[in-house]
């Protein structure tokens, strides 16, 4: 495998081959899948469906018009970049919506920079910000869970950050809102509004004990955020518990999960080195929550990750890998 | 706090760079290097604080009582451009080897826009002096994280296998468009 | 000089953003709309033209080193200029684009004219010059603003073709830096073939 | 660059003599756009007042007075027609705009129902929250002919009483809180007198 010659980011495990990465984490994420079927049914097969065909069309497109590379369309990574784009967006998402995430995904922020290896910021991210930032109205309408034969007329309502963000500008004291959003045990099982994959925490992080015993990644990052976020929000709450949420809730909702699991990890944009890794997990946890608490939009997870994907060259600079010795070439 | 909050927002809400659009020649022209971006961010900070100062004294006491508003921009830039001079000749003397790395960009100054941009904008805003200093120190900071961000990456983007036709200036808009993609996630912190 | 070429180099050749790159900040901030890309442009052409002119005609009084102050003073003078005309008859189009007309002093491209162009050759070339180069990057803006307008707004110079709204990013900031991108992307290949 | 000698002396005079140049024609165009920018200023404000208020034939502009609410003062415009007041228009704002300030023209009848209101000024995100301004989206309208005595200035996802842009509900609440401070002021500005 060529893949890694070119790129600063010597891995761990960059001695396993590209397909075996991404087809592994691809299995990671089966559970949740197989969750997010079982609550947004037709939906999110049809989403998902598109947003992969499309990625790796795009990628086998892009490669053999426009950069004329060696194809990679079927070494994963586009499957894999389809397969978060679908799970981070809302599960009625019209379907030419999904393909120009796709198309910004590959397009722009994978193959402008010339493909697997060199991209700064993570492609599926990248994508589901740019249609946040575009379809501002469809991108907020979530699907409510359990419509098995609806797609794109299902009937939306607002996420619980949504309604928690919401009820907190109109001044309702926590504990008023809380006794309004599903249990924990229904958060932890996925029975909420939200984007099509980000829902279920357990199955998630099923995929985290699978991506751990299989050596995919290493528990540095998820680990960090997850930990970054359970003592910002434990303080702000401790703080004023009656303007800030608990902690529990933030690790639940939205789409915190998929991030620190899935997206944060992403070889390419993620530091290489452990000390690295605990800086950027921690700057993505705190940035989640800063968002989420003090921002006008109820999720930061996304807008979190991309920041710190795009401070990870100079954490890399500052804090160079010392297990792991220096640049491979070969 | 009022000074924080107009410090967070010019720093990360309305980001000089990425949200204004302002100095965007030095950032695509001298952010090759985080070392080069550093000394270029100390520079910038201290003439855009200095002229933003100097500027709203000179607006305040003798334009407006002169009734000759509309002087603004003649008078703004000269004042810069005699301050970036002013920078050039303290810097040779005191830091020749600092005054080596930014001997080029530093004439730029005078055209880097941010300057003159935020010296205007906080004479529209209808600050007093203590805000407008912190306004400006908080665009200068601004500026810096942009560039220093955008430097990191550069050198990361010289080491990696960039299309042909995309090096140069387009990739660097392109990472610029996904680094403001980021930052659009600090909306309404403030 | 061959006044043709002197006047159409500025289109493609030198463009002043696609080729040189300079200017990006107005360039960046006023084209949310071909109307307003185009506007830009010309406020600055006219600005390009003025200064162009008289600092070719007062190339051999002023002296070498006091250049740039002579010539930032005349250049900050025609932009005044253009800001208490536009106050007065344009208001609407002044609040638009607001503080990038102040802002034209400091554009790269109309005191890298005068240093490069104006203080060296007659007031015919220089005028043309400025003329040529004015026009060039009010198309490149007007190119731009008509991009990010199809894409982000729906419309064509101001004419919607869809209902609803557009892809929004393109008339925010990310937007901007993108299209921009890909654009001179697109010009420094057109340029090799041309050249070819 | 010409080879001009640079000796103290003429590059003080050539400094002096373009400055001189250049502030006696800034000077002359000022005198001439002087009296134009004043006048689209003025009417900037009246076509402001003319479109939320119904016809009136006195000069609200220059009979404009201030009315103290809370820590500010608004601008009122009495608009008279044949010497019987027929609305007010009311310049109100608000901070809590998406982006920071947001300034309303709000016409009110005599009896407080909102007549019509215009935007001044504001810095919302295009495409979205700028849908406030009359031109792009029929949101103001809803306004019209409402009392805010029974129709509360309250957006429907906090029970209110007010359609809410699409996706833009801050906006939509920052520009209720500015049409309820004009209300507020022009009800305790009636009690009082």
């Amino acid at each position: 495998m060529s893949i890694f010659t070119v790129s600063p980011s010597p891995h761990v495990h960059s001695e396993q081959s590209v397909p075996r990465l991404m087809y592994g984490v691809v299995i990671a994420l089966l559970p949740a899948l197989a969750v997010s079927v079982f609550y947004f049914g037709i939906g999110m097969i049809i989403i998902t469906a598109v947003s992969v065909i499309s990625c790796v069309l795009f990628e086998f497109l892009f490669q053999k018009y426009l950069l004329k590379n060696p194809s990679t369309h079927l070494d994963g990574s586009a499957a894999l970049t389809g397969l978060l784009l679908a799970f981070c967006l809302p599960a009625n998402l019209p379907w030419w919506m999904v393909v120009i995430g796709a198309l910004v995904s590959i397009g722009i922020a994978k193959m402008t920079f010339g493909g697997l290896g060199n991209n700064i910021f993570n492609p599926a991210l990248v994508g589901r910000v740019f249609l946040f930032i575009s379809f501002p109205a469809a991108m907020t309408a979530y699907p409510v869970p359990g419509q098995w034969w609806e797609y794109m007329d299902a009937t939306t309502g607002a996420t619980p950050l949504g309604i928690m963000s919401e009820s907190l500008a109109n001044n309702m004291p926590v504990s008023e809102i809380m006794t309004n959003m599903p249990s924990n045990l229904d958060l932890f099982l996925g029975k909420m509004l939200g984007s099509a994959g980000e829902v279920a925490a357990f199955a998630l992080l099923l995929g985290l004990v699978y991506l751990l015993l299989k050596k995919i990644i290493t528990w540095h990052i998820p680990v960090s955020i997850l930990v970054a976020v359970t003592l910002f929000a434990g303080a702000l709450n401790i703080g004023n518990p009656e303007k800030f949420a608990p902690p529990m809730f933030h690790l639940l909702t939205g789409g915190l999960m998929l991030g620190a699991i899935f997206m944060a990890t992403d070889y390419v944009t993620s530091p290489m080195a452990v000390k690295g890794m605990v800086i950027y997990g921690i700057g993505i946890g705190i940035l989640t929550i800063l968002i989420r608490s003090f921002g006008a939009y109820p999720e930061g997870v996304q807008f979190a990750i991309l920041l710190m994907n795009g401070f990870t060259p100079l954490i890399n600079k500052y804090v160079k890998p010392k297990r792991f010795g220096e640049v491979k070439h070969g | 706090m009022e000074y924080i909050l107009i410090i967070i927002s010019a720093v990360f809400i309305s980001n000089i760079v990425l949200a204004q659009f302002l100095g965007i020649c030095p950032f695509i022209g001298v952010s090759n290097k985080v070392e080069t971006s550093i000394g270029m961010t100390g520079a910038v900070t201290f003439v855009i604080v200095l002229a933003t100062v100097i500027t709203y004294m000179v607006y305040t006491f003798v334009l407006v009582p002169l009734g000759i508003e509309f002087a603004r921009t003649i008078t703004f830039i000269l004042i810069i451009a005699a301050l970036v001079q002013l920078v050039e000749i303290i810097l040779k003397k005191v830091s020749p080897s600092m005054y080596q790395a930014l001997g080029i960009f530093l004439p730029l100054i005078t055209t880097n826009c941010a300057v003159l941009g935020v010296a205007v904008l906080a004479v529209q805003k209808d600050m007093n002096l203590v805000q407008s200093t912190v306004f400006a120190f908080g665009n200068a900071l601004g500026f810096g994280l942009a560039l220093i961000t955008f430097a990191g990456i550069r050198e990361q983007l010289d080491l990696l296998n960039i299309p042909k036709p995309m090096r140069g200036a387009p990739i660097a808009l392109i990472v610029a468009g996904m680094l403001a993609l980021a930052f659009m996630g600090f909306a309404g912190i403030v | 000089m061959n006044q043709w070429k002197n006047f159409t180099k500025g289109f493609l050749k030198d463009n002043p953003i696609l080729v040189l790159l300079l200017g990006m900040c107005p360039t960046l901030g006023t084209t949310t709309s071909g109307i307003n890309g185009l506007s830009m442009g010309l406020a600055t052409t006219f600005v390009l033209l003025g200064s162009n002119v008289f600092i070719s005609l007062l190339k051999n009084f002023i002296p070498d080193k006091v250049r740039i102050p002579a010539f930032i003073v005349v250049i900050a003078s025609f932009v005044t200029v253009v800001e208490l005309v536009m106050k007065a008859y344009l208001p609407d189009l002044f609040n638009t684009l607001g503080l990038f007309i102040p802002l034209i002093v400091v554009n790269c491209i109309v005191l890298g004219r005068a240093e490069a162009f104006a203080s060296k050759n007659n007031v015919f070339s220089s005028a043309i010059d400025g003329l040529g180069m004015g026009l060039g990057f009010s198309m490149a803006l007007f190119l731009l603003g008509t991009i990010r307008e199809i894409l982000g707004s729906g419309s064509v110079l101001g004419f919607k073709f869809i209902s609803g709204d557009g892809m929004l990013v393109f008339i925010l900031a990310p937007g901007a830096f993108l299209a921009l991108g890909y654009l001179i992307m697109l010009a420094n290949q057109l340029k090799k073939k041309l050249v070819k | 660059m010409a080879k001009k000698e640079s000796t103290f002396g003429n590059m003080l005079l050539a400094l002096v003599i373009i400055s001189l140049v250049s502030s006696t024609t800034l000077g002359f165009v000022y005198e001439f756009t002087k009296e134009p920018i004043r006048l689209v200023e003025i009417n900037k404000t009246n076509a402001a007042i003319q479109a939320v208020v119904p016809i009136f034939d006195n000069q609200p502009a220059t009979e404009m007075f201030k009315v103290a609410y809370e820590k500010d003062s608004l601008k009122f415009y009495p608009a008279l027609k044949e010497g019987v007041l027929v609305g007010t228009a009311v310049e109100s704002f608000t901070q809590k705009g998406f982006s920071g300030l947001i300034k309303l023209m709000i016409g009110f009848a005599p009896d407080g129902t909102i007549i019509d209101i215009s935007v001044l000024q504001h810095q919302e995100t295009p495409g979205l929250g700028d849908k406030i301004e009359n031109s792009k989206s029929g949101f103001s309208a809803q306004f019209q002919g409402k009392n805010p005595e029974s129709f509360k200035l309250i957006v429907k996802k906090d029970r209110g009483d007010v359609d809410a842009i699409t996706a833009s509900t801050i906006s939509s609440r920052a520009y209720c809180d500015a049409v309820q401070r004009a209300y507020n002021a022009y009800m305790s500005s009636r009690k009082s007198e």
